[in-house]
């Protein structure tokens, strides 16, 4: 197990990103940065998909003028870009909210904006 | 509305910008890319022009009634191929042997025809139509509303 | 009709014996007295007291079961207050769910 | 000050965990890859595409995509949705 | 008559999507074609269910391979592994499906003058059908990736229908949480994804489950699985968001929601017993799933009692009656490795537990629609501004009250006879649980008698003196949920028998479902 431990840089990457978002989730309470905080977690996700598939010394799966060799493995490619997709329309719809938010409250601090509790 | 210089440089682009995005679309079973990245690449160019001039202006040719249509017909198109298939099995690639983008290409590397691919090609199209239109009425309906305008 | 570990459940048989139950209550109350005149005696016996409007008559929600919340306050004000309705809250318990939980599994399971 | 010692060690743990996760992953660029090889050897032949990816985003996975497509259509509809023009908001604010 | 139930799977799912996407378009024509494009397409659905259901008790389990030469052709050939993506319908599936399917109709039903005041109603059926077609996607597919992307269809039109009414600051809010949590529940569940995917090189829950070891990335997946999709069933502690989210959406929004969240625990069911059912370490999971079981029916029953927001009031309701099915279901967990025990008593704590989702989904949305009810003619939410609304609104007082008896367990209705097999069997487990258990049902009989007080009864009062019955297709919608009740207090036996046995049936024996796909090779 020890000597894969340098090879393993893309997945390290991806889980510090994580670990990234989940501080900004927690200790940030703007509203709009917490919602990049969730780009900044789709984004390390994505990175472990893609990173998952990676062959070495792999072509793009594409068999237009490929020279010879491996080829990448193409299903995590197309579950990023399906994540990348529903991640675009999920931050979409959470501006969009931030926005109206703004405009009855006239804050977007997650407690100064606050109504429901309790 | 930024300077005339800003705007007269934007005019000129937007036709690049479009026709590298059909490009991507149409080129998305043998070339990296496809509808939603093809989609995308025009969508920017119609940010680039709401940047360029303002919504207002914008609102004029672009209307969100049309766009709405447009990305329903979108799905529609998609969800109306993969119902095509059901004689088989639903989502079943009933196009591929056909003399419509029916080709099989050789095995291994080749240097690629139009012509293969099934449905993958006219889906591709569909799913560009559908964020075209989609992703340029968010853009445009955020910017009306953040500018005070009213939305249909 | 259901079997349980010990014993049935069938609705049927629960509605038969319900009915008979009412008849028999229907039975005693009509033995009762006979004076009882309906309508005056059901009125608010108010000590000559001017009679209050319906609004204010009405019992709010907000009374009801006071007591029961002011003999749980111990229990009470933690359990509101943790109820902040902060986002960020909401995130924390859920980053903390999965660290317990794992924490959980890897002892229980053996690392 | 409470919330922020929580949040840490909340914070510290979960990282420590995927962290350790991600290492005992396979070693990277060496994957498992028995259903991905069928696709590359098969995809050519069954769907017609030269691109790979592709043919795995619009055949062999095509639900996955008409799922997407419809999050953008949910996601446009529900902004149009909310951004309406609603003529009772300016008598409540 | 034959082809259609070969495809009924993935035309249940199809179905509702093309009509949503025809919404916009036909929305054109005129409010009264798009709701009946939108009620006859729904019924089309709920027929479609049945015949499914029918066949599945008769035949087994149904699967449907997308995109492949033949639906039933899950391994094509040269392959060992599951190429395609795969929906397979079982017992557990389709009990799940015959719940949404009604509750889907009758919530549509009561919109159709729920919402009439309302602008935006196109876009609101659109988001409805979307929500419909992606909780049945998430209750049928045999995918994890897609469970995802079903999941996430479902959490973002759940989103913008929550803040629907977005003249009202508190609706927004409650949307914007909702949405954050999905979010990041969601992409946390596709890390897990990400993890089996690393190590089997799979996506199909069956072939998952043939090759599953139960190594330590599978036990951090399994965690990520688990948070990220209870926090979407508003488990406590996990609750918070919950009633925030529930209370501002409009009423038949949240009796959708609720099945939506019903959703989410079958998909942890499913993750539970059937992906790790092999070598899950079930006593320990089991135990965890009891204990927040536990937590939740109690936590949520005691701050239901003073609130004063009807809506929120019943929402925490919501999430002590998800601690019954917790409870239930865990027990049955926690005996999964121990035959003697799961024959005693394990298999009846499962059968409570689902049952109780049937009777839950049923009563809840029910209670929910009263409540909409009083806010279509009261205009407020709020407890303490209303009072003797039982003199005009007769019909809906019979309704909530139907829907009341039956929540806190009052024989002979149905919620009696879930919650019996669930104190019967958990009492054999452990016999705190069963007090508690107990306890929690009476506070919940004692916290709707105060609602009941303050709402319907008492002198009329001078501002609701001409309040009238609501409207009829909104006295329909709950009277389909009332009936269905009613049936199921009466012939609970039939309901167990046939819809509640084969999904526990599913629920326990993970073979089948694995030589579903895998065709008996192991």
């Amino acid at each position: 197990m020890m000597e894969y431990i340098p090879l393993n840089f893309p997945f390290l990457a991806a889980a510090l990103l994580v670990g990234i978002s989940f501080y900004i989730l927690i200790f940030k309470r703007n509203l709009i940065k917490l919602i990049m905080g969730i780009a900044i977690l789709a984004s390390g996700v994505n990175l472990f998909l893609v990173a998952l598939g990676y062959r070495a010394g792999g072509n793009a799966p594409i068999y237009t003028d490929v020279p010879e060799g491996p080829m990448v493995l193409p299903v995590p490619q197309a579950l990023t870009l399906t994540s990348i997709v529903i991640n675009v329309a999920v931050l979409a719809l959470m501006l969009t909210m931030v926005i109206l938010i703004y405009r009855h409250t006239g804050d977007i601090d997650s407690k100064k904006s606050r109504i429901l509790k309790g | 509305m930024l300077s005339k210089i800003v705007r007269t440089a934007a005019n000129q682009l937007i036709v690049f910008i479009v026709i590298f995005g059909l490009y991507v679309i149409a080129h998305g079973h043998l070339t990296p890319g496809g509808g939603f990245q093809g989609g995308a690449v025009i969508v920017s160019g119609v940010v680039m022009l709401l940047v360029a001039f303002s919504s207002k202006e914008l609102k004029k040719s672009l209307r969100e009634r049309t766009l709405s249509i447009m990305e329903s017909s979108g799905a529609l198109i998609l969800i109306g191929l993969c119902l095509a298939g059901i004689g088989t099995v639903f989502a079943y690639n009933f196009l591929v042997g056909t003399p419509i983008f029916g080709h099989i290409p050789p095995a291994g590397s080749n240097p690629g025809d139009i012509w293969t691919g099934g449905v993958v090609p006219l889906m591709n199209l569909a799913v560009g139509l559908k964020v075209i239109a989609g992703l340029s009425a968010v853009v445009l309906a955020m910017a009306l509303f953040s500018s005070g305008e009213e939305i249909e | 009709m259901i079997e349980s570990p010990s014993g049935f459940w069938g609705p049927v048989v629960w509605i038969i014996a319900a009915i008979v139950a009412l008849l028999i209550a229907y039975f005693i109350q009509r033995r009762g007295e006979k004076a009882y005149k309906k309508g005056v005696q059901s009125e608010t016996f108010l000590m000559g007291n001017p009679k209050l409007s319906a609004g204010e008559t009405h019992v709010r929600a907000h009374n009801i079961y006071w007591g029961f919340f002011e003999g749980l306050k111990k229990y009470y004000i933690p359990t509101i207050a943790a109820h902040t309705g902060i986002i960020n809250d909401h995130l924390i318990w859920l980053i903390a769910g999965i660290a317990i939980v794992i924490i959980i599994l890897f002892i229980a399971g053996g690392i | 000050m409470k919330r922020q010692v929580t949040g840490l060690i909340v914070l510290l743990v979960v990282v420590a965990f995927l962290v350790l996760g991600v290492m005992l992953i396979h070693p990277f660029g060496y994957p498992p890859s028995d259903m991905d090889d069928y696709i590359i050897e098969n995809a050519q032949e069954q769907t017609g595409s030269n691109n790979v990816v592709t043919s795995v985003v619009f055949d062999y996975r095509l639900v996955d995509t008409l799922g997407e497509a419809t999050i953008l259509f949910t996601a446009v509809t529900g902004v149009l949705l909310l951004l309406r023009a609603s003529k009772r908001r300016e008598e409540s604010s | 008559m034959d082809k259609l139930l070969t495809h009924s799977p993935i035309l249940i799912i199809a179905i509702p999507l093309l009509v949503a996407f025809l919404t916009p378009l036909i929305g054109r024509a005129g409010g009264k074609a798009r709701n009946t494009l939108v009620i006859a397409s729904l019924a089309f659905v709920e027929f479609l269910v049945i015949i499914l259901a029918r066949d599945i008790h008769l035949n087994g389990i149904h699967i449907y391979t997308l995109g492949a030469i033949a639906p039933d052709l899950a391994l094509p050939g040269g392959a060992m592994m599951p190429i395609r993506i795969i929906l397979e319908v079982d017992g557990m599936s389709i009990f799940m499906g015959i719940i949404w399917a009604t509750v889907a109709l009758a919530a549509a039903t009561f919109s159709l003058s729920h919402m009439a005041r309302e602008t935006g109603q196109t876009r609101f059926y659109t988001l409805l059908l979307l929500m419909v077609a992606g909780c049945f996607g998430m209750i049928f597919t045999g995918d994890l990736f897609n469970l995802f992307v079903f999941l996430e269809i479902a959490s973002i039109s759940g989103a913008a229908l929550i803040a629907f009414r977005t003249r009202f600051a508190d609706a927004v809010e409650g949307g914007f949480k909702y949405i954050v949590i999905s979010a990041v529940a969601g992409l946390m569940f596709l890390f897990g994804v990400g993890l089996l995917y690393a190590q089997y090189n799979s996506l199909n829950i069956g072939f998952l489950a043939s090759v599953m070891q139960y190594s330590m990335l599978d036990k951090i997946a399994l965690t990520l699985f688990l948070m990220s999709l209870t926090i979407k069933t508003g488990m406590v502690p996990l609750h918070m968001w919950y009633p925030d989210s529930y209370t501002v959406a409009p009423a038949n929004v949240t009796a959708m929601l609720v099945i939506t969240s019903h959703a989410c625990m079958y998909a942890v069911f499913r993750i539970c017993f059937t992906l790790y059912g092999g070598v899950l370490d079930a006593s320990v999971v089991g135990w965890i799933i009891v204990i927040i079981g536990l937590l939740t029916m109690f936590v949520g029953v005691t701050m239901a009692v003073f609130q004063t927001d009807v809506m929120r009031f019943m929402s925490y309701h919501a999430i002590s009656q998800m601690g019954y099915m917790w409870m239930g279901v865990g027990v049955g967990l926690a005996v999964l490795g121990n035959p003697g025990a799961l024959a005693a008593y394990g298999r009846d704590a499962i059968n409570g537990g689902i049952f109780h989702i049937l009777n839950h989904a049923m009563y809840k949305p029910l209670l929910f629609m009263t409540a909409g009810a009083l806010f279509h003619r009261t205009a407020t939410r709020d407890l303490n501004k209303m009072g003797g609304l039982g003199h005009n609104m007769k019909f809906t007082l019979i309704l909530y009250i139907i829907g009341a008896l039956s929540i806190a367990g009052i024989p002979p209705l149905n919620g009696f006879a879930s919650k019996f097999l669930i104190y019967e069997s958990v009492y054999q487990f452990n016999p705190v649980l069963a007090v508690v258990a107990m306890l929690v049902s009476i506070i919940t009989l004692a916290s709707f008698t105060k609602a009941f007080q303050s709402a319907f009864t008492g002198p009329q009062l001078p501002e609701y003196k001409n309040v009238k019955e609501v409207p009829k297709p909104m006295l329909i919608g709950m009277g389909i949920l009332a009936a269905a009740i009613i049936f199921t207090s009466i012939f609970p036996g039939l309901v167990v028998e046939h819809i509640v046995n084969p999904a526990t049936d599913a629920l326990i024996n993970q073979s089948a479902y694995v030589n579903g796909i895998m065709g008996g090779t192991p």
